[in-house]
C-alpha cells in the first residue's frame, strides 16, 4: 500500500461587492435616552457575524464601546433598504452605510455637546472610551451617554443619522466586456498538503495553510472563522461534494446527508492562516470582503497537491477516489 | 383518529401532552411546548441538530415518537442553560466562536454534554467521533472541537469553572 | 495619518453569541402561530414533460386538506428574481403551467391543517404527464436538434445580442502566434448544494390591518419582499418581511422561492401558512452551484510570460437562468485570474438543461474559474519548467495594469500575499521574488 | 399519512397478537432510524404502526458459548459488549453516536444497502436469526433470511425476535471502507473469519456489505481459501474471486466499478490482517 504525499499552491483574487455595482444598502441610527445607539437595518446575518461587525463599525465612528450598539435587523418596517447579504458585500456596503449614519449622528451629538460645553463643535473629539472631550483641554469632557440623555431631556434634540452606500451601476460593453466589476479586491494564497492512497484513490488533506490579504480586519476572530470554515468547505468541494455524482447523467441524485457526501470532523486537516492588512480605499476603515473567497484557493491547491503527490491531474470536480484510481490506471 | 396523552420528564419538570399518534418528540418540543432550541435540520437523522438527551444518552428527537419517551427523562438545551449566565460548555463555544449561524449549535452542545458526562477528558479524536453525526456547514469543525476541549478542561477542574449547574 | 482605532480591529465577542449557544436565537422555522397551516408541494417526477392534466380529487378528500393552489391562482405567475436589476427574460413559472422542465419543478401547492395531512394529499394528487426528451449536457444542449428547454427555440441566454458574455482585450490569435508554448485543458465541475443546516423556509401571517407579515430566512429581505409583491400583484406596503437570522445561506437563500407562494396561501386561506423545505427538497430542488465546463487555452513564452488566454466557459444553469447570467458576467470579469495577460478572449455561456436550476453560491461565478486558472498555472509551470510559485510571480498583476475588463488595477496585492504565504509555510523564495511588490511597473514594457 | 394507531406493546406476545390482528398493513418499527425518515418525508404513509422499543426484546446474554442478541438491542449496547470484539468493531463503524443509541441490531437486518454493516459481521459468525410467530420460534441461518433486495424470509405474523451467534473457530477481521472516517455510508464492508490448523485453512467466511442487494457471503471465495495455506497467494486469489462473484451497485457514494475494485482490495486487506496476526490463540 503506497501513500504518497504532495504539496500544491494556488493564488487568487476576489472582488468585493456586486459585480457592476448598483447594490445599495442603507442604515439609520438613533441614540436612546441612556446613550446607547440603535442601528436599524434590513440586512441578514448568515452566521458570519454581521451584527457584530456592523456594530463595531458604528461604535468606532461614534466613539463608544461595541456593546453600546444595539443592532436592529432585519425588519422591513423599521430597517431601510439593503440589497442583501451576498457577493462579499455586507461589511463593505452595509459598513459604509452605517459609518455614514454614525458620522451624521456623531455630528448631531457634537452640535449639542458644543452648546453644552460652550465650545465650537470642531473643538470636540471622542477619546475612544465613551467620552466627548474638548481638544487640548482634557479637563472639559462629558460622557457620551450623559450627553445623549441631556440631548433628549434638556435640549429636546434628536441624536440620529442616516447613511447610504451605493456604487452606481456601471454598464458592460457587450462587445469588449469592458466593465467595472468590483469595488476592491482581496487576495489569498493557499498551500495544501495531501496524502494519496494509491490503492483506494483516497485523498487525505493534511494541511491547508494560507495567507490572506483582506484589507482592514474589523474582527480578526471572525475573519479567521471565515478562513477556517471556508478552507473546510473548499476541501469538501474539491474532494467530495456533488448533487450529480454521475454528471451530466442525472442518476443517483442524493436526497439527504447520507448520500450527499460531506467530510466530517474526522477529516479536519490542520487549517491555519496569516492575514495581511492593506486597507482598501473605499471600504469603511479600509475593509474588503472575505466571506466568499475562502473556499476558492483551497480547491486548486488540493488538486495541484494531488498531482504533485501521485502524478495524476484531475480536471473534473469533485476529485473522487474513483477518478484518482482511473487516473493512476491510465498512466 | 384519537389523540393520545403522553407524560414524560422534560428538563426536570413533568409534562403531559396530547398528541396525534406517533408525533415526533421534535415536533412536540418545538410546536407544542415552545422548546425551540431543539432544531429541525433534516428529519432524517442525518444532521444532529435535533439532538436531545434521553435518560442521559444523546438521541435524535426527529426519529423518536413521543410515546417512546413516556416516563423517561428528556433534557434539551433549555435544560442545561442556567437562568443567568451560561453552562461552561456554552461559555467555551462562545469564547471559541464554536458556531457561526448557530443552527447546529444546540445539537453540538447536547452531544458535548453527553460526551463530557461519559468521558471528562476526551481526546480530539474522541470529540470528532462524538460529533460525527452533527453537521456544521459554517465552521469547519475546528473551533467546535476547540470549544469542547476547552469545556473539558474547565469542567474537569484544570480551568476555572463558572456558571452552569 | 491613519487614525488610531479603538473598536475596529478587535475580536469582540459576537453580540448574538449568547443567543446561539443557548438556542434562544429565533429562526423563522421556530415560529408557531395559532391556526397555522402547512404547505407542501407537488413536484414533477420527471425531467421534462408536457402537463396534460392534474387531478386533485383524491387529495381533496384527505382529512385536514384545506386547499390547493395551481398556476391559475398566482396573479403574476413568473419569477422575477433579476428583473429588479434589469436582467431579463422572466421565464420561470411560480407553479408550472404547460410544461415541467426539471425533476422536482413545483406544479401544485397543497395546504393542510398538519404536515402529515399535507404530505398525504401531495401523494394523492394525480398528474397526467406526457414525458418529453430531456437534455443534460451543456454542449449537447447547444447543438441543433437538442431538446429545447426554453420557450424561445434554443437553450441559450442572450447577453445584449450575444449568446455569451464576451471579454476581448488585444488579439489572442496574434498572442498565440508569438508564443513558444500552447497550454490547453478543459476543466469540469458538477453541481454543488449549499447545504445550510437550516433549510429554506418561511411563515406568512395575515395581520389585522390587511397586511401580511412574512418571517423568512432569506439572505435579502427587501429583494424577497419586492419580488413577492410583483408576483402577487399587490402593493409592497401590504407586506412586512422579518428575518435577518439565517441558519447558513452560502447563496442558497437568495432565490425568493418560498415566500410568494406561502404569502399567496395565507391570502387565500386567511390563516398563517408555514412553508419550509424538507431536506430532500433542499438537496434536490433548491438551486445549486452550477456545473461548469471551462476550456482554457494559453500562449506562453519560453520564460513563462502568458501572452494570450482564450477561455470558453459553459455554466449549466439548469431549467431556468435564475441568477446565473449575473454569475457569467462576474465569471468573465475574473477568469483571466490575478495575472497580467495582454491578449484575452473570453466567452461565457449560460446554458439551459433539464436539471434543477442553478443559482448563487459562495464565490458565485468565480470559484470554478479560480479552480481552472490555478490548475492551469501549474500546467504552465510544468511546461515552462519552473516551480509553481515562480510562474505566479512572473505573471502576477500589478497596480496600474490594464485588466482584461479594462479597469486599471488599483488594489493588487497578490505578490505580497504570496510572499506572506511562502514565509508562513517556510517556502524559500528567490531574492528577486522577495524584492517584488505590487507597485505600478516602472515601464509598461513588462506587460507588453 | 396521518398515523391513526401507534402501538407500543410491552411484551412479545402482545406484539404477536397485534401483528396477527392487524395483518401485514401494520408497519413494524424498532429503533426508527430507517422507518421514521420515510414517514417524516411522506414517502411511507402508514396508518398503523407498531414500535418494538418496549416489547422486551432487548436481552443480550451469553449462554453455552453462544451470544444471544435480542432484536431491539441497540448498536450502542452491541458496541459495549465484550464477548465478540468483531461485533463491537462493526457497531463502532455504523452511523453516529445518537443513531447508535436508537438503531437496533434487528433493524440493521432490514436496512437497505449500502447499510447493514452489523449484518455483515453477523454473517461471518454463522449467526442464526430467530423468527417468532403464533406457532413458535424457528431459527434460520442469517444467510437464508435474505431473499432479495428488501425482501426476506419473514412470514406473515412473524417477528424477528433475536439472533444467536454461536461460538465459532478462527480469527476475525472487520473493515468498513467509506468515503470518510466515521458516520459514513459504506463503499464496501468486509467481515472475514478464518480458522486454520497448522497453517491450513479449515474454515473460512467472507461476508460483504454494499456488494449486492443485501449483505452476502462470497462463497466461491470462501472455497478458494478452504484447504489453502493462508498467505499472499491464497489471499489474492480469494479476493479476486470475491470481487468477481459479488454484485456491487452504483449509488451516490460510489460506482459499481469502484466498489468492485474496493471489494477486492478490502477482502485482501482483511485476510491479510488475519495472516499477519498469525495463527490464533
Amino acid at each position: 500500500m503506497a501513500k504518497l504525499r504532495g504539496t500544491g499552491i494556488a493564488a487568487v483574487n476576489y472582488p468585493t461587492g456586486m459585480n457592476l455595482g448598483g447594490d445599495p444598502s442603507q442604515a439609520l441610527i438613533h441614540a436612546t435616552t441612556s446613550g446607547s445607539f440603535v442601528v436599524s437595518l434590513s440586512s441578514s446575518d448568515l452566521g458570519q457575524g454581521l451584527r457584530t461587525v456592523i456594530g463595531q463599525i458604528a461604535a468606532e465612528a461614534l466613539g463608544v464601546a461595541a456593546d453600546e450598539i444595539i443592532i436592529d435587523t432585519a425588519d422591513t418596517d423599521t430597517g431601510p433598504h439593503c440589497m442583501g447579504t451576498f457577493a462579499s458585500r455586507a461589511t463593505h456596503r452595509v459598513g459604509n452605510a452605517v459609518k455614514a449614519a454614525a458620522l451624521e449622528a456623531r455630528a448631531a451629538l457634537f452640535a449639542v455637546a458644543a452648546e453644552d460645553l460652550g465650545v465650537c463643535a470642531d473643538e470636540i473629539v471622542t477619546d475612544g472610551h465613551g467620552n466627548l472631550v474638548v481638544a487640548g483641554d482634557p479637563g472639559r469632557s462629558i460622557p457620551i451617554a450623559e450627553m445623549a440623555t441631556k440631548a433628549q431631556f434638556v435640549y429636546g434634540r434628536t441624536i440620529a443619522g442616516r447613511g447610504s452606500y451605493m456604487k452606481p451601476k456601471s454598464p458592460v460593453d457587450p462587445e469588449t466586456g469592458a466593465m467595472d466589476p468590483d469595488s476592491t479586491e482581496a487576495h489569498a494564497c493557499t498551500v495544501a498538503e495531501v496524502e494519496v492512497d494509491t490503492e483506494t484513490g483516497q485523498v487525505a488533506v493534511l494541511s491547508i495553510r494560507s495567507a490572506y490579504e483582506v484589507g482592514r480586519q474589523v474582527n480578526p476572530a471572525l475573519v479567521r472563522g471565515q478562513i477556517v470554515g471556508g478552507a473546510f468547505m473548499g476541501m469538501a468541494h474539491a474532494l467530495y461534494e456533488t448533487t450529480e455524482p454521475y454528471y451530466p447523467s442525472p442518476e443517483h441524485k442524493p436526497k439527504d446527508f447520507s448520500e450527499y457526501v460531506l467530510p466530517g470532523p474526522a477529516e479536519l486537516p490542520e487549517i491555519d492562516a496569516v492575514v495581511l492588512e492593506i486597507p482598501s480605499s473605499n471600504g469603511p476603515y479600509g475593509v474588503k470582503g472575505v466571506g466568499e473567497m475562502t473556499a476558492n484557493s483551497p480547491i486548486p491547491a488540493i488538486v495541484n497537491a494531488i498531482y504533485h503527490a501521485c502524478g495524476v491531474r484531475i480536471d473534473d470536480l469533485p476529485v473522487t477516489p474513483e477518478k484518482i484510481l482511473r487516473g493512476l490506471g491510465a498512466r | 383518529m384519537a389523540s393520545v396523552i403522553v407524560n414524560f420528564e422534560l428538563c426536570g419538570r413533568d409534562v403531559e401532552v396530547l398528541v396525534q399518534p406517533m408525533t415526533t418528540l421534535q415536533s412536540v418540543l418545538r410546536s407544542q411546548l415552545g422548546y425551540t432550541a431543539t432544531k429541525e435540520g433534516c428529519r432524517q437523522g442525518g444532521c444532529g441538530s435535533c439532538t436531545v438527551l434521553v435518560d442521559g444518552e444523546p438521541m435524535l428527537s426527529c426519529l423518536l415518537p413521543v410515546e417512546d419517551v413516556a416516563g423517561r427523562r428528556v433534557v434539551t438545551l433549555e435544560g442545561i442553560t442556567p437562568i443567568d449566565g451560561l453552562h461552561p460548555i456554552q461559555e467555551a463555544f462562545l469564547e471559541s466562536n464554536g458556531f457561526q449561524c448557530g443552527y447546529c449549535t444546540p445539537g453540538m452542545v447536547m452531544v458535548a454534554k453527553a460526551l463530557l458526562d461519559h468521558d471528562p477528558r476526551p481526546s480530539r479524536e474522541a470529540i470528532a467521533g462524538a460529533i460525527s453525526g452533527n453537521l456544521c456547514r459554517c465552521t469547519g469543525y475546528q473551533p467546535i472541537i476547540d470549544a469542547i476541549e476547552k469545556a473539558a478542561d474547565r469542567l474537569s477542574g484544570s480551568g476555572e469553572q463558572t456558571g452552569g449547574r | 495619518m491613519p487614525q488610531a482605532l479603538n473598536v475596529v480591529g478587535r475580536s469582540v465577542v459576537r453580540s448574538d453569541g449568547v443567543g446561539h449557544v443557548t438556542g434562544r436565537t429565533r429562526f423563522a422555522g421556530d415560529l408557531v402561530f395559532p391556526g397555522m397551516l402547512h404547505l407542501k408541494m407537488v413536484r414533477s417526477p420527471v425531467h421534462h414533460a408536457r402537463i396534460r392534466g392534474v387531478d386533485l380529487g383524491e387529495a381533496e378528500r384527505v382529512p385536514g386538506f384545506v386547499r390547493a393552489l395551481t398556476w391559475r391562482d398566482v396573479p403574476h405567475n413568473v419569477y422575477t428574481i433579476l428583473s429588479l436589476i434589469g436582467v431579463e427574460p422572466e421565464e420561470e413559472f411560480v407553479l408550472a403551467q404547460e410544461r415541467v422542465r426539471y425533476k422536482g419543478e413545483p406544479i401544485v401547492a397543497v395546504i393542510a391543517e398538519t404536515e402529515a395531512a399535507a404530505l398525504e394529499a401531495v401523494a394523492k394528487v394525480r398528474l397526467d404527464l406526457e414525458e418529453l426528451p430531456a437534455v443534460f449536457d451543456v454542449e449537447e444542449a447547444l447543438r441543433p436538434g437538442a431538446p429545447v428547454v426554453t420557450d424561445w427555440g434554443n437553450n441559450t441566454f442572450m447577453f445584449e445580442g450575444h449568446p455569451s458574455r464576451r471579454v476581448r482585450l488585444g488579439n489572442v490569435e496574434a498572442g498565440f502566434a508569438r508564443s513558444d508554448y500552447i497550454v490547453e485543458a478543459v476543466y469540469n465541475s458538477s453541481p454543488i448544494e449549499q447545504a445550510p443546516t437550516e433549510t429554506t423556509g418561511c411563515v406568512a401571517v395575515p395581520e389585522a390591518n390587511g397586511r401580511y407579515t412574512v418571517y423568512t430566512n432569506t439572505q435579502a429581505l427587501y429583494f424577497s419582499l419586492d419580488n413577492t409583491a410583483i408576483i402577487l400583484q399587490i402593493p409592497g406596503k401590504r407586506l412586512h418581511f422579518v428575518g435577518g437570522t439565517v441558519g447558513g445561506g452560502f447563496g442558497g437563500k437568495v432565490d425568493v422561492i418560498v415566500e410568494p407562494i406561502a404569502t399567496l396561501a395565507a391570502m387565500k386561506t386567511g390563516r398563517p401558512v408555514r412553508y419550509v423545505f424538507s431536506r430532500s427538497e433542499e438537496m434536490q430542488v433548491s438551486s445549486t452551484r452550477s456545473a461548469w465546463r471551462i476550456y482554457m487555452k494559453d500562449g506562453v513564452t519560453r520564460d513563462g510570460h502568458i501572452l494570450a488566454r482564450k477561455v470558453t466557459s459553459y455554466a449549466d444553469s439548469g431549467a431556468y437562468s435564475r441568477q446565473t447570467p449575473y454569475a457569467l458576467t462576474k465569471h468573465a470579469a475574473n477568469v483571466a485570474g490575478p495575472y497580467a495577460i495582454p491578449n484575452v478572449s473570453i466567452d461565457a455561456y449560460c446554458v439551459y438543461t433539464n436539471r434543477t436550476p442553478a443559482s448563487a453560491m459562495r464565490g458565485f461565478g468565480v470559484t470554478m474559474g479560480s479552480f481552472a486558472v490555478e490548475v492551469q498555472m501549474d500546467r504552465i509551470a510544468e511546461r515552462v519548467g519552473v516551480d509553481p510559485w515562480t510562474i505566479r510571480f512572473i505573471n502576477a498583476y500589478h497596480n496600474g495594469d490594464l485588466r482584461p475588463h479594462r479597469k486599471i488595477a488599483e488594489d493588487a496585492t497578490l505578490i505580497e500575499t504570496m510572499q506572506a504565504a511562502a514565509a508562513f509555510v517556510g517556502h524559500q523564495l528567490s531574492d528577486e521574488q522577495k524584492a517584488m511588490t505590487s507597485a505600478p511597473r516602472a515601464s509598461l514594457e513588462g506587460v507588453r | 399519512m396521518t398515523v391513526t394507531d401507534y402501538f407500543l406493546p410491552r411484551s412479545l406476545s402482545e406484539a404477536l397478537d397485534l401483528l396477527g390482528a392487524r395483518g401485514p398493513s401494520l408497519m413494524v418499527m424498532a429503533g426508527g432510524t430507517v422507518a421514521m425518515p420515510l414517514v417524516n418525508d411522506g414517502i411511507s404513509l402508514p396508518t398503523q404502526v407498531m414500535g418494538l422499543r418496549h416489547a422486551g426484546l432487548d436481552e443480550l446474554r451469553e449462554e453455552d458459548g453462544e451470544l444471544y442478541i435480542g432484536a431491539t438491542v441497540t448498536l450502542t449496547r452491541l458496541l459495549r459488549q465484550q464477548a465478540l470484539p468483531v461485533l463491537s468493531e462493526a457497531a463502532r463503524n455504523t452511523a453516529s453516536w445518537s443513531v447508535r443509541n436508537m438503531a437496533t441490531v434487528g433493524g440493521n437486518l432490514f436496512t437497505p444497502p449500502p447499510g447493514g454493516d452489523i449484518a455483515v459481521a453477523l454473517l461471518a459468525l454463522d449467526t442464526s436469526v430467530a423468527l417468532t410467530g403464533p406457532a413458535g420460534t424457528r431459527l434460520i441461518p442469517l444467510g437464508a433470511f435474505y431473499t432479495g433486495f428488501m425482501t426476506n424470509a419473514l412470514q406473515d405474523g412473524e417477528l424477528l425476535t433475536g439472533l444467536r451467534v454461536p461460538r465459532v473457530a478462527g480469527d476475525t477481521a472487520f473493515i468498513k471502507f467509506g468515503r470518510k472516517a466515521s458516520n459514513t455510508p459504506s463503499v464496501v464492508t468486509v467481515a472475514v473469519r478464518v480458522a486454520r490448523h497448522d497453517g491450513t485453512v479449515t474454515d473460512a467466511r467472507i461476508a460483504l456489505g454494499a456488494a449486492g442487494p443485501h449483505p452476502l457471503r462470497a462463497s466461491a471465495a470462501e472455497r478458494v481459501l478452504a484447504g489453502s495455506a493462508l498467505g499472499p497467494e491464497a489471499i489474492e486469489a480469494a479476493a479476486a474471486v470475491a470481487a468477481e462473484e459479488s454484485q456491487p451497485f452504483s449509488d451516490g457514494v460510489a460506482s459499481e466499478w469502484y466498489r468492485r475494485k474496493m471489494i477486492r482490495l478490502f477482502v485482501a486487506r482483511a485476510l491479510d490482517r488475519i495472516w499477519q496476526g498469525g495463527e490464533d490463540r
